[in-house]
């Protein structure tokens, strides 16, 4: 759908910062949250997981567990049918079949009458493990000899494909140009090697569910998820339902990042219930979100880059190395073709190897992939600055991406707002502002692709002039409030006259998971669409009403209105006028809009970021953080804005503190919010920032996804910030103070 | 004729090259006419890929029209978070 | 499980006596609960201490301060009299957990967890504090550092409990202080802990200190060599660089997922010289 | 397995309830008395989203027995506005867009209460460190610390 008026436009509501329409549900403790729901006859449903990183179930014997008083059902691997295809990996992530691939990897589940009885019959379960050689380092595990996780494995993406199995599933490689004869052309080269321990999207509501199977095989499922369609599908395939048996409700969702975009306890929930009889919920505790969902990917990344001396990009190269946890499918793919999405090179290469290792199968997390290789790209582009004498802006400014740019990727850019972002960086006093002792500043960009994809909704017009919108995309951040704003300027009534409604799957047609930055972008072009279907309808009983053409009726203001003096003299309709007398008119008017929603605009941010070092104990505190983020068009800016300042502030506990630190045995030993270290209210100053607007063609009002972006400069851009106050270029993250402190000795003692 | 750009790691299933040539008019007849031409690329393309048409991705649009002369590029199936 | 809540020190050391299994004293219940929750304790009985009234109690007695098992930290930072008196035992018990943890755990659960990073330990053992201990066999008095020995064991014999901290009276031209150091800004365990207290002559030269070392070691330390490179001296820089080195040099940590050694070694030594120059501007400050 | 049988107060109600010795205040909010807006983040008191006053003193609802609140006074989310009117801090959240999820939410208003009882003009810093034991994963603090410091103003004007 293309930009309505590329010259600018003017909008009554879009853009303003109105009340949050399930605001007061929140503040009051009534929202319901997937941990929320109980059903009569519920049963509590409990996990038994894997203790050992890698380990063959010989046997899982569930007999005494079964007889305890109070224990309703069991399931393990033997009540999930063999899966091929698409869906095999995640449903052995689900329940582990011949072997567990991690610690924490589910192997038995019991519904109970309580807890305490669940608890105890976990306990009574007795599986026989063979355990095995494990590995949780991505180098390790690509060594030749390392212990093989899958042994149909082959890599694929290289010539010819291996005959033996190993733990590298895939290569990839993006690029264009010839990098060598860059580098041939380059005054300065810098090559540098990065790594980064796995990160978790860290949201504060562990997984829940509550399940309920019918003896007639129905079913329904209360669940917090980031796409409660994409949630159906995969169940009613893992346990052999028919879709249209299965009703998902999307609870309120407690955060997600990316991390509640995939099926873990939900399909175990429903196979409890199913045998049981009875409702089963099941609540993961934090313990079991760290050890047994879906982390980022940890990473090695190796990066060269040349330039002349005035400033130019030679050539960009790089290696990166994610592993996935226990199956294919890390972000590398995402990870190589954004590494170097920022800069307009003639000649560029990212190569990126997807590995297996012992730990849980990751998920996406935030623009997944593209924070791990912006870090290794960021910081080398702030090296090269440095050496060549210029400032780290005008680096950026000279090689930054834009119209007609052939990405790194392939593409060629259309409209991007990376040069508006960088030279709002620029000019922000923020840049200016002077630093004391043991300071430090950085800057970095990002980019991410943003998605669109399916989505459905309908648009009921009320009998009252008020307007019902369902849709079918779970609100991760306000979306709402950004929804209602979009009906209300189309339909020119008042923002409090739209209620904007999560709908479950039987209730309205399919939608893509609330992913990749898409929700605003084509939720809201559905919006649009549908509330001009329904603009279209209203118009035509007006037109009905008054006796004339429908192409006579124009709307304007929330009313009908004769086109023009040739269509007659008729006093406008408001749309409340033409609701009130719907049924006799032609019965109920709503609009609707199916569609696969294409035309998302890529998108850029360049951040600034302050930081202060103890140089006697390596503590580090962020100081001063600035966001710029091209948005497009801020629907509602407040959450825009909670968009940039989550995003970065993510990315700030990624580059300081947190971190998945496995032991010796493979086992996950910070798996709590204790020594998972995510940043807290004290850690942090004000997170500064401004909204760029370079409208995307591809929206009729020139939105682009603002969710994922912010996350991807600021692991760089506190690196670039340590590393000048440090005095010393830091190539692993998190830089935890022992990091820091280790670094700048060893600098002071060169 | 669509001149369709590749990215790196298929060139294996297409006897190195990275640039092929088809004639289709849209993305549905683009991808038949991969699979047909280059088979090793067919279980990437059953996998899920991304086309992009004149820099803008599309996913699943198979009846996406595809103007003559537009620039063609293959990608992986993207998600996000 | 079964929960008592006794009304007398005397009821609650008779039911811990005579208990079966494995009993618990329940005060702030911010470790004791994380371990039941998690399932890593199964007590067959717990004895929540805070509805035994003299246990809630903040009290001067004539040779210092007593500070009852039940007092959550929250409450003593709020104590005019300790705060004047001990302020680097406040700020160490201050530093225990969130504002939420605050309302609930108590420097004597912190002591007897026997955790070798607890906060309020070192800054006690530096004030040479001591545990009053109630048992089937009467109450005696012990030096806060014999309370722990190794980590999660105490030195406490079936059936007795820590009734009260004891605080001795403070010295004229005396001054104490905690630091630690932890990766974020509140909510971590301390990767290193340091606690002194040191007492100076008319003549501003020390007369008398104490230096203690947390989570460097299976116990908190009490340094003898930290505190005998400031005796005797103004608290120059010559005798911090004493201090530091000695302390650095009693450290015996493990590598683990909060520190490294080499990092907990050389912080030690920091955070000691730093305490060290708090609690020498209070002891000036207290003429 | 005997149960406890427990007399308190919660948000002003006297209530009566039995719960296992080893269930959790928490839990008996949520499972028996259907109060369901403090929420477990983490069952360790590291996240606060579970954050209630006892006796006016603000804990972790996950780190106190349900029987320990036996003739105590306990105040949840739930008892913050009064009918039908919000509390200022709850507008102030509102309108500050200080909630992307609100799970966190409950938590931080309980907190942000017990805080501005005590000191009706904090600054930012003492905002950001009695807030420390409230995760927020989505906003960054920013506009909740902002939330804070305008419904302090506005209380303090209304006084």
């Amino acid at each position: 759908m293309p930009l309505d008026n590329p010259k600018g436009q003017s909008f009554r509501l879009v853009g303003s910062r109105p009340d949050r329409p399930d605001g007061i549900d929140k503040v009051t403790g009534r929202a319901k949250f997937g941990a929320d729901m109980s059903a009569p006859g519920m049963l509590v449903g409990k996990l038994l997981r894997s203790p050992h990183a890698h380990a063959r179930i010989r046997r899982i014997d569930i007999k005494k567990a079964l007889a305890l008083p109070g224990v309703k059902a069991i399931v393990t691997r033997d009540d999930f049918k063999e899966i091929e295809g698409d869906l095999r990996d995640v449903s052995r992530n689900v329940m582990a079949r011949d072997k567990a691939l991690y610690d924490g990897h589910a192997v038995a589940a019991v519904a109970a009458i309580d807890t305490a009885t669940a608890r105890k019959a976990l306990k009574l379960i007795k599986v026989d493990y063979e355990i095995l050689p494990h590995v949780t380092d991505v180098e390790e595990a690509m060594k030749p000899g390392a212990p093989v996780l899958h042994s149909d494995l082959f890599t694929q993406g290289v010539e010819p494909t291996p005959k033996k199995p190993s733990n590298i599933a895939k290569r990839h490689e993006f690029g264009h140009g010839d990098v060598a004869k860059g580098f041939a052309q380059a005054d300065v080269v810098v090559e540098r090697k990065f790594k980064n321990e796995a990160t978790h999207q860290g949201y504060i509501e562990p997984h829940a569910c509550l399940a309920s199977v019918g003896n007639d095989g129905q079913g329904e499922l209360w669940v917090c998820t980031q796409g409660h369609y994409a949630v159906r599908n995969v169940c009613a395939s893992l346990l052999g339902m028919d879709v249209s048996k299965l009703r998902v409700t999307a609870s309120e969702i407690g955060g997600g990042f990316g991390g509640k975009t995939t099926v873990f306890i939900e399909p175990v929930a429903l196979a409890l219930s199913r045998k049981a009889g009875k409702p089963v919920k099941i609540v993961m505790s934090r313990e079991e979100v760290f050890r047994a969902s879906g982390p980022t990917s940890s990473a090695t990344v190796w990066v060269k880059i040349g330039i002349k001396k005035d400033g130019r990009i030679t050539a960009g190269d790089a290696v990166l190395k994610y592993q996935g946890g226990a199956f294919p499918g890390s972000p590398v793919d995402m990870g190589a073709m954004s590494a170097f999405a920022c800069y307009d090179l003639e000649n560029v290469r990212a190569v990126g190897w997807d590995v297996v290792v012992n730990r849980p199968k990751q998920a996406a997390y935030r623009a997944p992939g593209a924070p791990i290789s912006a870090f290794g790209v960021e910081s080398v582009i702030d090296e090269l600055a440095q050496k060549i004498g210029m400032d780290p802006i005008e680096v950026r400014l000279k090689n930054a991406a834009h119209e007609g740019t052939e990405s790194s990727y392939g593409p060629t850019y259309g409209v991007i707002g990376l040069r508006a972002t960088i030279e709002a960086a620029k000019v922000h006093p923020h840049y200016k502002a002077p630093l004391g002792p043991n300071q430090g500043r950085g800057i970095a960009s990002g980019f991410w692709f943003n998605f669109g994809g399916q989505t459905c909704v309908s648009l009921n017009i009320n009998i009252d002039g008020t307007v019902a919108l369902a849709v079918g995309t779970p609100d991760i951040g306000g979306s709402r409030a950004s929804m209602c704003l979009m009906a209300a300027e189309e339909l020119g009534i008042g923002y409090d006259q739209v209620r904007t409604i999560v709908a479950d799957t039987s209730s309205l047609g399919y939608n893509d998971i609330s992913e990749g930055s898409r929700v605003t972008f084509s939720t809201g072009m559905a919006t649009i669409q549908a509330a001009r279907d329904a603009v279209k309808k209203l118009c035509g009983r007006a037109a009905q009403m008054w006796g004339i053409s429908p192409e006579a009726v124009l709307w304007e203001n929330g009313h009908a209105k004769p086109a023009g003096a040739n269509a007659g003299d008729f006093p406008p309709l408001s749309l409340a006028d033409i609701a009130k007398v719907a049924a006799n008119t032609g019965g109920p008017i709503a609009g609707h809009c199916e569609v696969n929603a294409e035309g998302a605009g890529v998108s850029f941010s360049t951040h600034l970021c302050d930081v202060e070092i103890d140089p006697e104990t390596g503590f580090t505190r962020v100081i001063r953080y600035t966001v710029i983020q091209d948005a497009g068009k801020a629907i509602h800016p407040s959450y825009v804005e909670g968009q940039y300042q989550g995003g970065a502030v993510q990315g700030i506990g990624w580059a300081l503190n947190e971190e998945y630190i496995y032991g010796a045995d493979g086992k996950l030993q910070n798996a709590g919010f204790l020594d998972y270290r995510i940043p807290v209210a004290s850690d942090l100053p004000m997170i500064d920032t401004v909204i760029v607007e370079v409208p995307n063609p591809g929206h009729p009002y020139g939105l682009r996804g603002v969710g994922e972006t912010s996350i991807v400069p600021p692991l760089a851009a506190v690196a670039n910030a340590v590393s000048a106050a440090a005095k010393v270029r830091m190539t692993e993250i998190p830089m935890s103070p022992p990091k820091i402190l280790k670094a700048m000795g060893e600098a002071q003692r060169r | 004729m669509v001149q369709v750009v590749l990215w790196g790691s298929l060139k294996s299933a297409t006897g190195g090259a990275t640039k092929v040539e088809v004639e289709a008019a849209n993305i549905r007849e683009l991808l038949s006419r991969l699979g047909e031409k280059h088979p090793g690329l067919k279980p990437q393309l059953d996998r899920g890929v991304s086309v992009s048409i004149d820099g803008k991705i599309y996913r699943d649009a198979w009846f996406q029209p595809i103007p003559p002369g537009s620039e063609v590029f293959l990608l992986p199936r993207l998600a996000g978070g | 499980m079964r929960y008592e809540a006794p009304k007398t020190t005397k009821e609650a050391v008779a039911l811990l006596a005579k208990a079966k299994g494995l009993a618990h004293v329940l005060a702030g219940g911010t470790d004791l609960l994380v371990r039941l929750r998690s399932g890593q304790v199964e007590p067959d009985l717990v004895v929540d201490i805070k509805r035994i009234p003299a246990m809630g109690k903040i009290s001067a007695v004539a040779n210092g301060i007593r500070i009852g098992g039940a007092v959550p930290s929250a409450v003593l930072g709020e104590h005019a009299g300790v705060r004047k008196a001990w302020p680097g035992v406040v700020e160490a018990a201050k530093l225990i957990g969130s504002t939420q943890i605050q309302g609930r755990a108590t420097v004597v659960g912190n002591l007897c967890n026997a955790s070798p990073a607890a906060d309020s330990v070192p800054a006690m053992v530096a004030a040479g504090a001591t545990a009053i201990v109630v048992g089937p066999k009467g109450r005696r008095e012990i030096p806060v550092e014999d309370v722990a020995v190794a980590p999660g064991k105490t030195s406490l014999r079936k059936g007795e409990i820590v009734e009260s901290i004891h605080l001795p009276k403070r010295p004229p031209r005396s001054g104490d202080a905690y630091l630690r150091f932890i990766p974020r800004t509140e909510m971590d365990i301390a990767v290193v802990g340091a606690g002194v207290s040191l007492t100076l002559g008319p003549d501003g030269v020390c007369r008398q200190a104490r230096v203690a070392l947390g989570a460097v070691a299976a116990r908190v330390l009490l340094v003898e060599e930290a505190a005998a490179a400031l005796v005797g001296t103004k608290v120059d820089d010559k005798a911090l660089d004493k201090l530091a080195a000695a302390a650095s040099a009693a450290c015996r940590p493990i590598d683990d997922k909060r520190g490294t050694k080499e990092f907990r070694i050389k912080v030690a030594g920091v955070l000691a010289r730093r305490a060290a120059k708090t609690a020498l501007q209070r002891a000036r400050r207290g003429k | 397995m005997s149960k406890v049988r427990v007399s308190t107060t919660i948000n002003g109600d006297p209530v009566e309830y039995l719960c296992a010795a080893e269930e959790t205040l928490l839990d008996v909010l949520r499972d028996r008395l259907g109060l369901t807006g403090s929420k477990e983040g983490c069952g360790t008191g590291d996240c606060g989203a579970c954050s209630v006053t006892l006796d006016g003193r603000l804990v972790c609802s996950c780190l106190v027995l349900g029987a320990e609140a036996e003739g105590r006074e306990v105040r949840t989310v739930e008892g913050i506005a009064k009918g039908d009117q919000l509390h200022p801090l709850q507008r102030k959240f509102i309108e500050h867009a200080a909630l992307q999820c609100g799970i966190c939410t409950p938590g931080f208003l309980v907190a942000s209460k017990a805080l501005l009882e005590r000191n009706p003009n904090p600054t930012e810093h003492e905002i950001r460190f009695w807030l420390a034991g409230n995760l927020c994963r989505c906003t960054g603090y920013d506009k909740i610390v902002r939330a804070v410091v305008s419904a302090a103003a506005e209380m303090r004007e209304s006084r």
